[in-house]
């Protein structure tokens, strides 16, 4: 079994931001990412929708880069840009050919000291964001469903059960001071991470790290709101109008355990052996045997990047001549199936064996192509940011190939249980129904 | 009025000197049995990424039914003599692969990746697949239904509705103006129509097997033969089609979707193929255009005026005929301001060289995220496939950014001149007529369409 | 790509309470022989300001030949009854007087100035002019070589090239259609054929006075009576005349200049006579496009771009018709960079209402140059024969101001979008061919024309 | 006989700016004016066409007002503007409804104060200036002549001599270092009058000028050039190409006497004699009995405004089947009657009438009506910047209502000699002849 070894070296500037470098020459292209530890979960009260506006807020000026001209640096430097925003962490990544590497560096330390933004700039971001959530939201047949739909009804801290593309009023309420607050409290050295994977020497990279953000001040280092949740004690519900699509649509969540935990990497096969492509239990049952649905897919999502709590969630849409109840009774006799017989030791090192090999992939790419290395940079960050270990990408693998059958069905009889999970029904409006679509909890 | 000065970043460094960009040597062979084979090494993770390619796709079998060669494309990996459906889904699960089959207008394809160390079991069943899908009643009718759910969803997206309609209006009768098949035709499907067409298309002398990856090339090619070599059939007979309409004059093409929030907008009109002379000046006229991030109109109706998240231009090409085209998902009240800046943008670089230092910037970006291609396998795979498929130069990759450098500011004007073609833009709108109609109308005689296709 | 801040004066005064605007009390009266008479006083100098029109022009008379009416009122003060044309130029000197005598598509004149204390004897001579021209041999003899040779001249004026195309091609066989007359026609003109014009054009009840000055309206209206009161004669039989063409899609027309080192833009679509009920809003509208220094397009291509000096829409109201046309001279390579332009801003007021506070700009400027026309004696005569040979109403000059600050931006938007009528502008370029040709073609299907006007 | 008086107080600044007010409440407008004493005649050598070209450069941007927005406050609070080049003056004004005033003398005031432009503005204006030039003179027939033909051929001092509207290169040469020095040297309040003319009252007007204007700090009296010529001994000759005509064309111009001098007021009413439109001679003898020529006229430029050495000039475009030398000979014909015979005791009553006529007419317009009291303004700051007496603008018509017979018939002797013209031809090009048509003298 050839197993792939991540070349890396990392360090800590006096100001506490962590830089880690992974060198690999084999094409002229590097890599620049920067994170930082805060994500839509910890966005301030009454601004849902902020952390992913400020996201768009890093592009329109810094002090010495006016508006647009991020983009047009690095575009006109050969290179691609983008940035996201996830539940725990924000990022903006880049990849450039290498000759370019010290502009993107003093480009993203430009914006670290500090941004330069106006109400115009503002005005003009809030309006691209709510075209951003149209076309993926309240445009689009079961837009946003059911990663926008669950939450409200799976959680009862708002931390994390709030919308977090954001409502469009609490959007409008956004100013520039929020902005800068934001900026202030979160957007320190020493609560980010700097990554630069590619054609880069280890200590070149250290070095061009240094010059070009140990000037930055350190801050007071974040105090970030606790978003644990209750304890669920019951299974919820939450319907859903659905304003475009005609198939009935339903999703199932499970809480998860809180990752690095001794159950994690059970649930992660566990995960696989339900929801892994056309293999997997759910899509064999429901879509290819019984055909009761049209799609049935989900999981666990960013296995290796959630810091709260977080679900392993089912998306199915089935037919009509179906209804909700025959689906969820359908997906509960494959889960039922799993805690009571377990998976056969052929089935595990079949998932074991996709999972390396996914890992791989994941190492060399990810975002189709366009972004060489971005998930080793995504999981570099992570491991840093959460656990200050950036070299796990070598070695968490390990935890992974060593579950065992037992473990699995252990997990599975733990976390698999209707009261720790949440149900949300997507279902098509009738006629003469009424619009008007919104996540509402009944029980 | 927008003052005429752009503010630049102050104190950003040079670029430093570029580092070389090499090519990985291709191996290509032609097997016994006609396969043209094409390898190239690539060892930054231990999997590799195939596709074995037939030159027929939907379009070739259009005068059947439409959607056909797609749809045994699907049925391919669903059974075949050796094996049934679970099986081959855990199969492909145990080697670390992922496989999956599909059709366009001009080509079939199976995709692959696996762990090299289980490349030869993978190629078996990929051979398998090409050479001995069973096409099993069940499978078929299963996903025959899955499909008619199918075409019943995609009618609920924008962007389908709206490139639906583009392609009708420009390819009318040809294969391509039809980009996906009705409820009726799915419904009509007939097993023995698949099975007709893999005989027919999936040949060794109709195939293309690209491999990409961490392997020996020499070995690699060994394993192929042996997998591949006794594989046996012709090539299709090639079929031709009429000249697709050519529309004259701006018109507007209106598809109603009641209660939409957004308006999807798609203009486009006739360009080019790979194979023409113009495809790299137009790709960088278009990546001036539209096409890059950094691009006029990104910049101007996205960053500048906040109309839009995601406008976008671009040249498809497909294997006889091409087509640029602009689309941007905006809203309401915005749809004449947006049509306004997007035909401001395409005539101003019809009217204005541009300046060198924006040239430089495009033939910059153009040339880095080319080159970018290298860093993956799967990016490597596709530059590769696009050579291949196209017929271009061998040295097409190596040659690219020395094309796109050799570009002046005239040859882009007279680029933008012949294929931003303005005054001839067809211009399809998706969204609620009551919002939009008014706004719509000024940019040319509408015609209107209900979610069906049908004009009403 | 220009970021979309302009920068704002910083500190400047806001502006005081305004001043009430008062127009001055007009008195009117019809003389017992039909005459219409308008005064109104105006005391700023010693001096008056007068009109006589007769509501009929060449138009009334095209059936005939082009540029009758105009010739004849030529030849109305080189002679008559009483005096020879040395006595009649030195005899206005005596008083102190200007005076012309002209005639338009719709309307023959005789204005004239001088100073009040010999008001009088003025007007007795433009009643001898009205009622008693001569028309001696050897005066009409020399006013046509006179005339031949100004209209061989206008033909090396870009300007008037450019707008004869333009109404040939708005107007066609109409009379509006034909600006000038060419040389055979002029060398064709008879004696006899001014003194018809005369005899049935020049009469009281097809004319207006109008007098503006230094008087007191009573006398004046005495002494009006006493020279006009015992002039006799009707009203001409009103001509009818078929529409003129409307023509669709936007054409070229390219006057070819050899030589020209700057191209002449002249761009029109047909629009609206004074007393259609849209005229204030599309005064507005045009004043935001390109109708003041300070609009969109004059900033645009001239302050932003530099490409002209003297860029300037308007709209031209005839009797029957109405047009609205753009007009810059530019740069001979900026020539499709500044149609562009002049599109953009068309559309782009079609497609986004402009804000309020754009829109209070343009309505203070309208109203503050509306309101100067109370300044001087002959600003005032020239609103006061607006209003009454268009038979406005007769609060027209109190109630403009009001009716310009009740427009909203939606009656701009919807103004703009039914008469800058982008898609079917009709495009006139005059210049050097070779220079120009390839950037016109980008605008529409060209026509090439000579100096003389013909068609190559 | 009516007498027009016009109402005024002047008064000058601590620093040196004059001050014109002159109420009249007629109409609710009011005419703001500021001349400085500059024209083309001293624009720097080498610098042809500067001071033009730095008259756009005013509306270009000042400490407090961006580019465009001059033009834009005067426009939106219902106002005209405009600025023009002459010899000696340069000229910048606006009219606008009176309650804007405050925002008119802020705005003149604030550009006095200091002009704020760049390379980006002066490249672009250097644009428009070109675009001028060929629209008033490049492509036009007869563009420019004779006022640009003429200078070259009559004029030996460059100052007098040169192209006012300036060769491209020149143009082109002016940098941005040229425009501050012209600002610094000229542009000074010391150098300059404002005029405030219509719904004003004096004593707010003194006072207004008062608080916009007397800060800004006086310069060094500015060094102007001496525009003296040599003696004139010879007739000379010019010969220019007609690119577009068909008519051969004619100018000739007669040194003047200095303005206010005995002699001027004489030589105005001999101007008008010959140049008063139908009834002048020149017009009454070549076009209407003679019928030699198409056009002519002309007449003394600016009677009242220039400040070195000027001519009268005629203009004349003759039919094609005469000469140039039938029509030269007919001109003189007309101007030999006058020094043989001088004029009638009724036509000078009658030159007087219309003399008396169009000043009134001067007065109260000017500039065709859309800027009120413009000629006005004008003769207040030409009596002010080049006589120190505005109150002349009540008093001056005097000398010309008391010019005699025998004083026109010795101006005229003494003033329109051979030797004392100068005559340009600017006949059409012939087929196959070079293009290229620019003034050189030849004898």
């Amino acid at each position: 079994m050839k197993r792939l070894q991540i070349a890396m070296e990392s360090t800590t500037l006096a100001n506490g931001l962590k830089v880690v470098i992974a060198p690999d020459s084999t094409a002229p292209v590097v890599t620049v990412g920067v994170y930082y530890k805060i994500g839509f979960r910890l966005e301030p009260p009454g601004r849902s929708g902020f952390a992913h506006l400020f996201e768009h807020m890093m592009f329109q000026g810094s002090a010495n880069v006016p508006k647009m001209q991020h983009i047009k640096l690095i575009n006109s430097s050969g290179g691609v840009l983008n940035g996201s925003t996830s539940y725990d962490v924000t990022n903006y990544y880049q990849a450039v050919p290498s000759n370019a590497l010290e502009r993107v560096l003093w480009l993203e330390a430009d914006r670290m000291r500090a941004l330069k933004v106006d109400d115009e700039n503002l005005k003009n971001q809030r309006d691209v964001v709510k075209e951003e959530v149209r076309v993926n939201v309240m445009n689009q047949p079961y837009g946003g469903f059911p990663w926008l739909d669950m939450p409200p009804v799976a959680f009862r801290n708002w931390a994390n059960a709030h919308n977090f593309y954001g409502d469009f009023a609490d959007l409008d309420a956004a100013d520039l001071t929020d902005v800068q607050a934001f900026f202030n409290t979160y957007y320190l050295p020493n609560n980010a991470v700097l990554l630069v994977l590619g054609d880069v020497k280890a200590a070149e990279g250290i070095v061009l790290a240094g010059k070009y953000f140990e000037g930055i001040p350190a801050g007071a280092a974040p105090q970030f709101a606790d978003p644990t949740e209750p304890e669920q004690t019951e299974e919820r519900h939450g319907f859903v109008e659905e304003k475009f699509g005609t198939l009935p649509a339903m999703a199932v969540g499970y809480l998860m355990p809180k990752r690095r935990t001794a159950d994690w990497c059970a649930m992660a096969l566990l995960d696989q052996a339900l929801h892994g492509g056309r293999a997997g239990r759910l899509y064999r049952d429901l879509v290819l045997e019984k055909q009761i649905a049209v799609e049935a897919d989900g999981g666990i999502d960013d296995v290796f990047g959630y810091n709260g709590p977080t679900q392993m969630t089912t998306r199915i849409l089935h037919k009509p001549e179906f209804t909700n109840e025959t689906a969820l009774a359908a997906f509960d006799l494959v889960i039922r199936e799993v805690l009571e017989n377990g998976i056969s030791a052929d089935e595990l090192e079949q998932l074991k064996v996709k999972w390396r090999s996914d890992y791989y992939a994941t190492l060399e790419g990810g975002r189709g192509g366009y972004m060489p290395k971005y998930g080793l940079m995504h999981l570099l960050a992570c491991f840093t940011l959460f656990d200050n270990e950036p070299q796990l990408v070598n070695t968490i693998l390990e935890g992974f190939l060593n579950v065992t059958r037992e473990e699995i069905q252990a997990v599975g009889r733990k976390y698999l249980r209707k009261e720790k999970r949440a149900i949300v029904l997507r279902n098509p409006v009738k006629a003469g129904s009424a619009s008007g679509a919104h996540a509402k909890e009944t029980a | 009025m927008a003052s005429g000065t752009v503010e630049m970043a102050t104190g950003a460094p040079e670029l430093a000197a570029e580092r070389a960009v090499t090519w990985p040597k291709r191996t290509k062979a032609r097997l016994s049995n006609g396969l043209e084979v094409i390898l190239a090494e690539s060892h930054s993770i231990p999997k590799f990424h195939g596709e074995l390619f037939f030159r027929s796709g939907n379009a070739a079998v259009a005068d059947r039914t439409p959607g056909l060669a797609e749809m045994t494309a699907t049925l391919v990996r669903t059974g075949t003599a050796k094996r049934v459906s679970r099986q081959i889904e855990e199969e492909l699960r145990r080697l670390g692969a992922d496989l999956s089959s599909n059709a366009g207008a001009d080509t079939s394809a199976l995709s692959f990746a696996g762990l090299s160390e289980f490349a030869a079991p993978l190629l078996e069943m990929v051979s398998e697949f090409a050479r001995e899908a069973a096409f099993p009643d069940a499978e078929f009718e299963r996903e025959r239904r899955q499909k008619l759910e199918e075409v019943k969803l995609e009618r609920t997206q924008p962007g389908f509705l709206a490139s639906e309609r583009l392609r009708r209006v420009l390819f009318g009768a040809h294969p391509y103006g039809q980009v996906s098949p009705s409820e009726a035709q799915v419904a009509a499907y007939k097993r023995e129509d698949l099975q007709a067409v893999y005989r027919e298309s999936y040949t060794p002398e109709n195939a293309l097997l690209l491999l990409v990856g961490d392997f020996d090339s020499q070995e690699m090619l060994k394993t192929g033969e042996k997998i591949f070599g006794a594989w046996r059939g012709k090539k299709p007979t090639a079929k031709t089609f009429a000249a697709p309409p050519n529309p004259r004059g701006r018109r507007v093409y209106l598809v109603h979707v009641p209660g939409a929030v957004q308006t999807q907008l798609l203009l486009g009109c006739h360009a080019i193929t790979r194979q023409h002379p113009d495809w790299v000046r137009l790709g960088l006229t278009n990546s001036l255009y539209g096409g890059a991030f950094n691009s006029r109109l990104v910049m101007n109706i996205r960053e500048d005026k906040g109309y839009t998240y995601s406008p976008r231009s671009g040249v498809s090409a497909l294997r006889e005929h091409g087509y640029f085209s602009v689309s941007a998902a905006v809203r309401n009240d915005v749809v004449a301001a947006s049509l306004t800046e997007i035909f401001y943008e395409m005539d101003k670089l019809r009217s204005v060289p541009v300046s060198t230092a924006e040239l430089a910037d495009a033939q910059n970006y153009l040339s880095g995220v080319f080159s970018m291609g290298l860093a993956t396998q799967d990016g490597l795979l596709s530059q590769l496939s696009t050579v291949a498929l196209n017929e271009l130069p061998d040295d097409y990759l190596e040659t690219y950014r020395q094309r796109v450098r050799a570009l002046r500011p005239e040859d882009l004007l007279a680029t933008a001149r012949k294929y931003l073609d303005s005054a001839n833009m067809q211009i399809v709108v998706v969204g609620d007529r009551a919002q939009i109609e008014q706004q719509a109308m000024l940019f040319g005689e509408p015609e209107f369409y209900d979610v069906l296709g049908a004009r009403v």
